[in-house]
């Protein structure tokens, strides 16, 4: 029954998907609820699969009863089982403030529909994360890629269509390429398996070296572009200025982070070390990831509209991720895990909270927060928390994940990604801190009762909470997912 | 001189890609890479594990049939994505009243 | 377009281009083609439909309740007949396990499940892109453009 | 002489990587949102005929079992690839299509200039 697990997930996903058409007569808190029990069931079934896996070994599961070389396979080793439960964790939470999010520039009518795309992309999220198949993540890709270009343009704003165009122009290039790597990679091989394409790949590198090269470019600027790594990112501040922010911290906290697995799977399962030390793949990806840090914050320094800010500031956070992967070691490979739910948890804390400042308040700007503490006190502690974490200051999860980034630099030799990464968190200050100083200290003349709770639907609140304290307890106890990461991270046999 | 400077730029990628085509195993004979263990057991053992004469609808719909639900749920969400854009609130009430 | 030629030559021609899309969705497992082309044809034909006979017409013929069963219904039988595979041996989308007929090769009742599913499929293509042809042109009747009446 | 039968041999692999370019550069440059779109839908069938031009050899016959001995058949597989992503390449044309309606509906225009300069008057007066 156990194996069984993946695609019952993944089904019960597409139920609900398909059966809140069929609910949307009734009154909506149904299919609200209705929508909160699935995810909780399958967050349930993707804790019990974690401890399953964790004890013995990847879940192997092959559509049709063919020999894995012949049908599509999901392969749910430790790694998808982590990510797969942080996503649907993730998801539930930010569900839950979007249960009490209605006026949000989301009419009544269409918001049955929000909630179908929603499901159908946690379907599909799922998907990418547990197939072994190279064409089949294509296929998952492609319907992550509709999904979320309709999430943001549900919002029917001038500048939302605008901005999903060219959101869709810049994934599609994304996805052709990655397809066009595919291709590549099955002209000489003749599999799409990923562990069959690994295997003939260690053999056959030496003689079509042209090949594989340009599949691998193909690949990485394909998964680039969809993972707003920093010289594809200009698709990502537009969409998160203008998307309703549940979608926003969705597509910011979640999706991209699925396609930094996806990297990940891409550079260490299908393209093995060797192959990658000889092309030199991490000094390029240590470049890149060292410019999205410094470029991202600074662009977010220049930015006016807060949503448009924190959308520049996931872009340095991937930097961090990505020079995590670059070091091609166990210690950095489980420190870019670790900042994956740390920056997941943070990013949605703040996106969340700034869109109940926007539900409130009605502002975007950044220099309108004064004295917004003492109205909003729960909102602007959670901020502060999530702002704190991503400088790094010390008892928050993204002070941990520096740590461990700037440990497995050291342990790879290179000294200098300390100062781009102490550098990265300085930028991050200049801009942060204004916020919640001017919220704080400079006070508004008309407050008479201050620190009482804001008049906000207790759902949002209730999320944001649950935020701020994912952050503190995985500042104080790392070790709760940092063991699981490291055992995951041994898993992939570097040389 | 922008659009010459990318015309350009185009033009040195496709001369890097033709390059690169020239060494490619590009035989199209039974002996290229790509035609392997995999095809030739679809190829022996489709009709009889299937019972389809058409080995593409046997691999589309029995073997790679999970790609084929990927490809429905693409459909699917297409048009609901279509409708979220485009479908005015106002002209659904009508409809429904 | 109120033009008698066309509407007449359309009523003939229509059933015949829908009998040749259900011929290629059935004979999927045997000739060339399947549900992908198969739903296209029969797509096409309601396509047509919408030109010649106008919107509202088409709407009767094809309304939107009837779109909506016709996608969740494509995605339902898909996934039905995967879960009788699941349940019957336990591999999800599986042919001959789950004991589908699988009948003498090159006749019409062979393949066991490819059939079903390729039926599915055509009822899948065919109703998207009529809904989404529909979808389409209904931005513009509502702004003055005589569009397709 | 060698070149040109090496040209010759190739000729569709170098037609379909031409293809991709002609696709990238017309999505890239192009400033009307439509040729953007088409320029897309060159980009996708220029990576069909990639995968067709793999699955090909030269005297096979479409992989339909005809029941006569000794008849090569090409790769079933990348045919399989291909009906896949024509699916995928339509429905994703068709989304950009409707918002280019709306932008229209909106904007009045789809041009990609005059559109990013009425989004920064937007954005200078709110």
């Amino acid at each position: 029954m156990i194996n069984q697990l993946p695609i019952i997930n993944m089904l019960l996903f597409l139920a609900t998907a398909l059966i809140i058409p069929l609910l949307s007569r009734r009154k909506f808190n149904i299919t609200l609820i209705f929508g909160f029990i699935m995810l909780a069931l399958v967050m349930t079934s993707s804790f019990f699969m974690l401890f399953h896996i964790a004890d013995n070994g990847a879940i192997i599961y092959q559509f049709g009863g063919h020999d894995s070389r012949i049908g599509i396979e999901f392969k749910v080793d430790l790694m998808a089982a982590i990510i797969s439960l942080f996503v649907v964790g993730l998801t539930t939470v930010i569900y839950i403030y979007s249960c009490g999010d209605e006026t949000e520039g989301v009419e009544q009518k269409e918001y049955g529909r929000y909630y179908i795309l929603l499901f159908i992309m946690l379907f599909a999220l799922l998907g990418i994360i547990y197939t072994n198949d190279l064409f089949n993540a294509y296929v998952f890709m492609e319907i992550i890629s509709i999904t979320t270009c309709s999430i943001i343009s549900i919002k029917r704003k001038k500048e939302t269509y605008a901005a999903s165009f060219r959101y869709v122009m810049l994934n599609e290039i994304g996805s052709l390429s990655y397809l066009f790597g595919v291709a590549l990679i099955y002209m000489v091989t003749g599999y799409t398996n990923i562990d069959f394409v690994s295997q003939s790949i260690q053999t056959i590198w030496q003689l079509y070296s042209i090949n594989i090269i340009i599949a691998l470019g193909f690949l990485i600027i394909g998964i680039g572009i969809k993972a707003a790594v920093f010289p594809f990112h200009i698709w990502l501040p537009d969409a998160h200025a203008s998307a309703p922010s549940s979608s926003s911290a969705l597509l910011s906290s979640i999706v991209v982070k699925v396609y930094i697995i996806v990297l990940i799977k891409l550079l260490f399962k299908v393209f093995k070390l060797d192959v990658l030390n000889h092309f030199h793949v991490s000094d390029i990806l240590v470049v890149v990831a060292a410019t999205g840090m410094i470029m991202g914050s600074i662009f977010a320094i220049a930015q006016k509209d807060v949503k448009r800010m924190l959308g520049y500031s996931s872009i340095s956070q991937i930097g961090y991720i990505v020079m995590g992967i670059a070091m091609f070691s166990s210690l950095g490979l489980s420190s870019a895990l670790f900042h994956i739910v740390s920056h997941g948890l943070m990013k949605a804390a703040l996106f969340l909270s700034v869109g109940i400042i926007i539900y409130k308040k009605k502002i975007k700007k950044k220099d309108q927060f004064e004295g917004l503490a003492y109205e909003m006190p729960i909102t602007m502690g959670v901020f502060t928390i999530a702002a704190l974490g991503m400088i790094g200051i010390p008892l928050t999860s993204g002070f941990i994940s520096k740590l461990t980034l700037g440990v497995a630099a050291l342990d790879h030799r290179q000294g200098f990604l300390i100062i781009i990464v102490v550098l990265s968190g300085l930028l991050n200050v200049i801009y942060y801190l204004p916020i919640i100083i001017s919220s704080f200290l400079k006070s508004e003349p008309k407050i008479y009762h201050p620190f009482k709770i804001e008049k906000v639907p207790w759902p949002m609140l209730t999320s944001v909470i649950i935020l701020g304290i994912g952050i503190l307890t995985f500042g104080i106890f790392p070790n709760l997912i940092m063991n699981i990461m490291t055992q995951a991270a041994e898993l992939f046999g570097w040389v | 001189m922008k659009k010459h400077l990318l015309n350009v730029l185009f033009l040195i990628l496709f001369g890097i890609l033709v390059y690169s085509i020239i060494e490619m195993p590009t035989m199209q004979t039974v002996d290229a890479p790509s035609y392997n263990e995999v095809t030739e057991y679809y190829i022996e053992n489709a009709v009889n594990e299937t019972g389809s004469v058409n080995f593409i609808s046997a691999i589309l719909a029995d073997y790679r049939g999970f790609d084929t639900l990927g490809e429905t749920i693409v459909l699917f969400t297409s048009v609901i994505a279509v409708a979220s854009v485009l479908r005015t609130v106002k002209k659904k009430e009508e409809e429904e009243a | 377009m109120e033009d008698r030629i066309v509407k007449s030559i359309t009523r003939m021609v229509i059933p015949f281009i829908q009998l040749y899309g259900v011929f290629i969705i059935l004979h999927g497992h045997i000739t060339p083609g399947g549900g992908f082309s198969g739903g296209t044809l029969i797509g096409t034909s309601l396509i047509l439909y919408t030109l010649v006979f106008g919107l509202p017409t088409a709407k009767k013929k094809f309304s939107h309740r009837m779109s909506q069963i016709a996608e969740s219904g494509g995605i339902i039988v898909y996934v039905g007949i995967g879960l009788v595979g699941l349940f019957i041996s336990g591999q999800f989308l599986t042919n001959i396990n789950a004991g589908f007929p699988l009948g003498e090769p090159g006749e019409l009742l062979s393949g066991g499940m490819i059939p079903l599913l390729m039926i599915a499929i055509g009822i899948k293509v065919a109703s998207t892109m009529v809904s989404l042809f529909h979808l389409l042109i209904e931005g513009d009747l509502d702004e003055d453009h005589p569009g397709i009446r | 002489m060698k070149i040109i039968q090496v040209f010759v041999d190739n000729i569709n692999f170098i037609g379909a990587v031409a293809l991709f370019l002609i696709g990238l550069r017309t999505v890239v440059t192009k400033k009307n949102l439509i040729k953007r779109i088409m320029g897309l839908n060159i980009m996708g069938t220029s990576i069909f005929l990639f995968l067709v031009a793999i699955g090909n050899v030269t005297g096979g016959v479409p992989p339909i079992l005809s029941g006569e001995e000794g008849v090569t058949y090409i790769n079933p597989i990348p045919s399989v690839l291909i009906l896949t992503g024509i699916v995928v390449v339509v429905s994703i044309t068709v989304y950009s299509l409707s918002l280019t309606v709306k932008i229209y509906e909106m904007y009045g225009t789809i041009n990609q200039d005059e559109l990013t300069n009425l989004i920064r008057e937007d954005d200078l007066h709110d």
